[in-house]
């Protein structure tokens, strides 16, 4: 009982549509209208982590949290490849998650997109040049989008989805 | 109406709420997490988007991954045929009773569970085992169950155990009445992958059930699969709802009778759902060899309505 | 009320009774063990109660309220004391799993079903359909206090074994006399005292309340 | 009626005959197979007059070993439904055989089985027709005898001849108790049958007992029952695959019709303890039987711990109903009774097919063992697809034929908690809690049986390399499957029949219900209804449905074949796939306290530090308990004593069988002696 009034006194702590910061607004108002049209408002997501220090996965799990709740736009995160229809990669693809990353990219069925989260995915930030990178994720698989940050904010990363959605590939 | 067209109404209706079901105890669910949540029928968005997608199959599957899908839905919809949905002159009562649906629903069960052995992925293996291991497991509950259930309304087949409990109202508060609904709760839970006996939300591959059979599925397949698992859950909420508190089911075919029978259907499987989302945010997942634990708690409930009609007759 | 209903409510209380006996069986934690047994006496008061309400006996409503005031607040409320201080150690293994425990307790039901069955044949009363019930409580308290290893359990087994005769007596007999009944009563009382020193020594002891410390005693 | 009698005879000598003189050709395997199937036709014809027209069929040939009294022959409904069931799964798998025999070409193992094999179907064929004790006692250890020869086709392996010892050993401690059995019955008065039916009434209570008690050892030994069931997992894997099919199919179940016939209808049913202890001893072999087949990795003996359960399902309905037949619950038992010989049928074919499909694989791969197979659904598509059915009978699920027995079994238990005694109707709630979780493991069972022999990848080269079997094998199969379809459908016509046999048993007077409404089965007093056929049909049309629905509406794009998920591993090898073993690794934990497995595990760490592990090995091993604690000492026994009479030892098996033989036709002679026709 205790944690059913908990549940009560807290309310819904989600950000509403209509208030706060106006540029956070229109960028989700314009997610959800993208999302219905692309994906028929359900966007199964991947998460791949080829070699990230982590700092990405922390604010991708922001995106999930119930202040972002991205699971309103009817994104979710699924548990395998065959039922994703975007993959979100983080990190500079290390040589051991080289084959996995292509072989992720492989199982997903078309229509698919790829996202690649984080200054790493791009440049391989302070890990370029180790014996152990492989390269930046777009020298492994096709990249949609990039979204840039060390680490990049839930709404960079909701951005990078929508630019992905809109780039209109799928 | 024609009974007869009764059965093709009541599948359809069954098969168009079904998903709405599962939207609405995850829009509860996200709203006891204080999170806005996806509206309940994004299930039907998802759906439409998996009839779209493109179907990636392993090399390593053979047939039977294809065939499986249909028989797994077939299945599911054939239950919908027999159960009281609306009405309680069920028009193909004769044909199958309480137990044909339990061993329809294990039909389904049995198609999964090889399909998930047949891409030869580790998960698709765990996934069937464990799944076989519970459906084993709650089949004694469930066949003490009905047993309690049937010995009171005098048959096994469900149109009469309904029209029974309408007959006589205060055999729904009877004691081996209420076990019996306890039981088949739990069971219910169990068989329908829900907490806490599988997650339904997991992403981790070692903790999940269900979801490790339907690892290798995409697309179409994916898609309805995922529909009969919703199905089989509403067949499960009907059987709880109408067998025993059948009030608002139609005793005649008349448009108004109907309609009333639709409502009180959607409104008793809200409820459920509610009472499912409220468990669900209650408790945590059980290790999987406490499971058995759940189970012959289960099965103790269903022996106790037996012994409670035993007493009572 | 009418006969058939009470049956039917004989039946149910004695249920809920049983149900929180085997819930002991079930559940690990010693606070849920606590529950169990509150949730046991309030049923049981409840039951009381409504046998005293069909047979219009002032004495069995006594009797309920004294059940609800001791078992179901006072005896709880000790117990707490002592679970806050022991620690919640839990029944991690009993001689029994829970699993065996529960088809065990389930089949001490049925078995109670079956000696109890001459004599609910000869009884005439309407509650005498939850006399097997009772009966089957009684058995299960007993696997209780032999299957378990923590004294605290063992000691709730003591007092649902207690419940359990309670029970056994409004069903079959209407109640005994109030003042047997409080005699009943203080016994327990006593009893629950010297059980509570028996655990506290346990524990100063050996730092556990697990009785298989016991054997250690031998050495 | 006569000319198929002898038709019958006819077939299955010749076949017996063509063996022995043709050689060990081609020629050879399929003369005899001819002969097995001409004479399981003629048995089918027999047994499909008797049934139909509901007269039954005699024959005396005083002729025949005249010297202990001539042999007699009837075939009343009840023999007529086991001889059907032996002739439904003879033909087949005789056809089966004549493919499998192959095998053999060139080596005297071929003449030996052609030969066995028709004088086995033969005299089991007899077992049900014999209207005597001798004659029955004759024909019951003929085919005990030929089965064991069969059994002990590949003697050279050492396994196989443990196995034949094990059998010969049950069976001939079987056999002494229905002599027993039968020679307390009949108490010095005549052997014919119907002459015991009327004996049997005059019979001291006692001595009833020690018939009915001493009848269940004889007959639940060679049914399997457990504990009697040992040379069952023994047996059946030694022996040729179309030899397992007809002893698991039919032989087994001659001890239920001795059951059946001793106890009903010659005793003319008893107590009702004999009910209660014939469901309980159904109900604990069905249970423990499919948690030793989940156990099993060897595919022959999975299937074998299955008869154990099948056998332990038709028992409990056996129990049912001599139980219900006690209680003057006439309607009840007929119902009990009806499961029960409906299981028995639906269990012969089932059971055939699914021991006809394992021989097929293992003359494909050469190997029985489900950890070392796999993938064989691409090489072998007809054997798979045809397994699958069998599977999915076993497991009752519908719309095949196990699903309508078991469901009759079902119902049969329900009205027993309307009897007066409490013990009944606890007893009918713990059997109706065992049987639900017996279909339910069996279930699981064989997902694990076909998931693993059959999909994913192979474990082994020989089971990449498995080819598909010849045509007559696979027609063998086709037959079963078939039949396992069509007696689902057919319930609403079989159960009728089935009931106008048995209930007489139970003493119904006038017409026997039946059980049937139109397409539907119907319990006593319309308690459930169900049809099989209707089921089939609406399911059959909703998966079409769907399936055309899907085609229409759904995407076009085509299927693209990828690599199989496994979190990105660079490749996939049969090593990362479930084995037998882990698929039933939870269902072994959970039951831990029914298996006591042992379990051993050592590992060897570095020398420097315990941090470094060399090598981990790991071995566990289920001894069944009932063997560790009922045979071992019995054995060990017998073996030290055994030893004092070293001199009648002569190492040979067959020696064996000469004492035996020769006790047999002593005890034979001392009944001429003391005055029986």
């Amino acid at each position: 009982m205790g944690l059913l009034s908990k549940i009560l006194r807290t309310g819904i702590v989600t950000e509403p549509l209509g208030a706060g910061d106006s540029e956070v607004v229109h960028l989700v108002r314009e997610v959800d209208a993208e999302a219905r049209r692309l994906f028929g408002r359900a966007l199964g997501i991947r998460e791949v982590d080829s070699g990230s220090c982590n700092g990405c996965e922390i604010e991708i799990t922001g995106l999930m949290s119930p202040v972002y709740d991205s699971e309103r736009f009817g994104f979710h995160f699924v548990a395998s490849p065959r039922h994703a229809d975007l993959l979100l990669v983080t990190g500079p693809v290390t040589r051991n998650m080289e084959v996995p990353l292509r072989k992720t990219y492989e199982a997903t069925p078309d229509p698919k997109l790829v996202v690649a989260v984080g200054d790493c995915a791009r440049t391989c930030g302070v890990f370029a040049g180790s014996y152990a990178v492989a390269g930046s994720v777009d020298s492994v698989i096709p990249v949609d989008v990039f979204v840039d940050g060390c680490p990049p904010e839930p709404t960079h990363i909701l951005r990078g989805i929508l630019t992905a959605l809109q780039s209109g590939r799928a | 109406m024609s009974p007869w067209l009764l059965g093709p109404v009541q599948a359809a209706l069954a098969l168009l709420l079904a998903p709405g079901l599962v939207g609405a105890i995850r829009w509860m669910k996200a709203r006891l997490q204080n999170r806005s949540g996806a509206p309940p029928w994004q299930p039907y968005l998802e759906l439409r988007k998996l009839f779209a997608k493109e179907v990636v199959v392993s090399n390593n599957a053979s047939w039977l991954f294809r065939a499986a899908p249909f028989i797994v839905f077939g299945s599911t919809v054939a239950v919908t045929l027999l159960v009281p949905l609306l009405a309680v002159p069920l028009p193909f009562d004769g044909a199958g009773d309480l137990l044909v649906v339990v061993y329809l629903l294990l039909l389904g069960t049995f198609f999964l569970a090889l399909a998930g052995l047949d891409p030869g992925s580790p998960f698709g293996g765990m996934g069937a085992s464990r799944e076989m291991t519970v459906a084993a497991l709650a089949e004694p509950t469930m066949a003490l169950a009905i047993f309690a259930l049937a010995w009171s309304a005098g048959s096994t087949n469900l149109g009469h155990i309904a029209a029974r409990v309408l007959a006589t109202p205060t055999e729904a508060l009877a004691p081996g009445h209420v076990l019996a609904f306890a039981a088949i709760f739990v069971v219910t839970l169990a068989e329908t992958g829900r907490l806490p006996v599988d997650n339904p939300a997991t992403h981790l591959e070692l903790t999940m059930i269900h979801e490790a059979m339907v690892l290798e599925y995409s697309g179409r397949y994916l898609a309805l699969i995922e529909w009969a698992a919703a199905l089989k859950l509403l067949v499960f909420f009907t059987l709880l709802g109408n067998l025993f508190a059948p009030w608002g089911i139609a005793a005649a075919l008349t448009p108004g009778a109907l309609l009333w029978a639709v409502l009180t259907l959607v409104l008793k499987l809200l409820a459920l759902g509610g009472v499912v989302a409220l468990v669900e945010t209650h408790i945590a997942k059980l290790r999987l060899f406490r499971v058995p634990e759940l189970l012959s708690a289960s099965f103790i409930l269903a022996l106790l309505a037996v012994t409670a009609s035993f007493l009572l007759r | 009320m009418s006969p058939e209903l009470v049956s039917q409510l004989s039946v149910g209380g004695s249920t809920l009774v049983l149900l929180a006996g085997l819930a002991m069986l079930w559940r690990r934690g010693v606070r849920a063990h606590i529950g169990a047994f509150t949730a046991q006496s309030v049923a049981l008061a409840a039951t009381t109660a409504m046998v005293g309400w069909f047979t219009g006996d002032w004495q069995l409503w006594a009797v309920a309220a004294l059940l609800l005031l001791i078992k179901g607040v006072g005896i709880p409320i000790l117990l707490e004391r002592m679970a806050r201080r022991f620690g919640t150690e839990r029944e991690l293994e009993p001689y029994v799993n829970t699993a065996t425990s529960l088809l065990v307790g389930g089949l001490l039901v049925l078995l109670a079903y079956l000696v109890t069955a001459p004599l609910v044949s000869v009884s005439q009363l309407p509650t005498r359909t939850g006399m097997p019930l009772a009966m089957g409580l009684v058995f299960v308290s007993l696997f209780v206090i032999i299957s378990r290893k923590k004294a605290l359990t063992q000691v709730l087994g003591f007092l649902m074994l207690e419940n359990a005769v309670a029970l056994l007596a409004v069903l079959g007999t209407h109640g005994i006399p109030i003042i047997v009944e409080i005699g009943v009563f203080l016994d327990v009382a006593l009893g629950f005292i010297v059980m509570q020193v028996f655990v506290y020594q346990i524990h100063e002891t050996f730092e556990s309340i697990d009785v298989e410390q016991l054997n250690r005693l031998r050495e | 009626m006569r000319a198929l009698f002898l038709l019958l005879i006819a077939g299955y000598a010749s076949g017996a005959a063509a063996a022995l003189a043709l050689g060990s050709g081609a020629l050879s395997r399929w003369a005899s197979a001819l002969g097995a199937i001409v004479g399981a036709s003629a048995g089918l014809a027999l047994a499909a007059g008797v049934c139909i027209r509901g007269a039954t069929f005699s024959l005396d040939a005083p002729g025949f070993f005249g010297p202990v009294g001539g042999m007699a022959f009837t075939l009343d409904s009840l023999g007529a439904v086991f001889l059907a069931l032996t002739s439904l799964v003879a033909a087949p798998s005789a056809l089966y055989g004549a493919g499998y025999a192959r095998l053999w070409e060139g080596r005297p193992a071929l003449r030996q089985v052609g030969f066995m094999l028709n004088v086995f179907l033969l005299t089991m064929s007899l077992v049900p027709l014999a209207d005597g004790t001798l004659t029955f006692l004759l024909v019951w250890e003929g085919m005990s005898l030929s089965s064991y020869f069969l059994v002990m086709t590949e003697s050279d392996q050492p396994e196989v001849v443990s196995a034949g010892q094990w059998y010969l050993a049950m069976t001939q401690i079987g056999l002494a108790c229905l002599l027993g059995s039968f020679l307390l019955l009949q108490s010095g008065g005549p052997g014919g049958f119907s002459a015991l039916r009327a004996a049997a009434l005059t019979l001291p209570p006692g001595t009833r007992d020690a018939v009915f008690a001493l009848a269940l050892i004889g007959f639940g030994s060679k049914a399997g029952l457990i504990p009697l069931h040992v040379w069952l997992p023994r047996a059946h894997p030694a022996a040729p695959s179309h030899v397992s099919a007809l002893m698991s199919g039919a032989m087994i179940k001659m001890g239920i019709y001795g059951l059946l016939r001793v106890s009903l209808d010659l005793l003319g049913g008893g107590p009702a303890w004999w009910g209660g202890l014939v469901l309980a001893l159904g109900a604990v072999s069905a249970l423990l039987g499919v948690l030793y087949a989940l156990m099993e990795h060897d595919l022959k003996s999975l299937l074998a711990y299955h008869s154990v359960e099948n056998i332990g399902l038709i028992t409990m309905g056996v129990g049912a109903g001599l139980l219900f037949g006690s209680l003057q619950m006439p309607a009840a038992a007929t119902l009990a009774l009806v499961a029960a010989l409906y299981h028995t049928v639906n269990h012969a074919v089932f059971k055939a097919l699914l021991f006809l499909g394992a021989g097929a694989v293992l003359h494909a791969t050469g190997m029985r063992d489900m950890n070392r197979l796999g993938g064989l659904i691409r090489g072998m598509p007809w054997t798979a697809a045809l397994f699958l059915v069998g599977s999915a009978a076993i497991s009752g699920l519908p719309p095949l034929n196990g699903f309508v027995s078991e469901w009759l079994l079902f119902q049969s238990l329900l009205p027993g908690i309307g009897a007066p005694s409490p013990l009944v109707a606890v007893l009918m709630v713990l059997s109706l809690g065992m049987l639900a979780l017996t279909a339910g493991l069996c279930a699981a069972c064989f997902v694990k049986a076909f998931g693993i022999t059959f999909l994913a990848i192979p474990r082994s080269p020989e089971a990449a390399a498995a080819h598909e079997v010849s045509w007559s094998m696979r027609a063998g199969m086709v037959v079963l499957a078939v039949a396992c379809l069509v007696l689902s459908i057919g319930a609403f016509e079989i159960v009728p029949r089935l009931s106008s046999f048995v209930a007489p048993l139970v003493g119904v007077a006038g017409p026997a219900p039946s059980f049937s409404v139109g397409l539907a089965l119907q319990t006593p007093g319309g308690f459930a209804r169900m049809s099989p056929a209707l089921v089939a049909a609406g399911l059959a049309l909703v998966v079409l449905t769907a399936w055309l629905a899907v085609k229409a509406f759904a995407s076009r794009r085509p299927v693209r074949v990828g690599e199989t998920w496994g979190c990105g591993r660079v490749v996939q090898t049969p090593r990362m796939e479930y084995t037998a073993t882990a698929f039933a690794e939870p269902l072994r934990r959970i039951f831990a306290a029914v298996y006591r497995p042992s379990e051993d595990v050592s590992i060897d760490f570095h020398p420097d530090s315990r941090y470094f592990v060399q090598s981990i090995s790991y071995h566990s091993a289920i001894v069944p308990w009932f063997e560790r604690y009922l045979y071992a000492p019995v054995i060990s026994r017998i073996r030290s004593w055994s030893e004092r009479v070293l001199a009648l030892q002569s190492g040979s098996a067959h020696a064996y069988l000469t004492y035996l033989v020769l006790a047999l036709v002593l005890l034979l002679g001392w009944l001429v002696v003391t005055g029986q026709p």
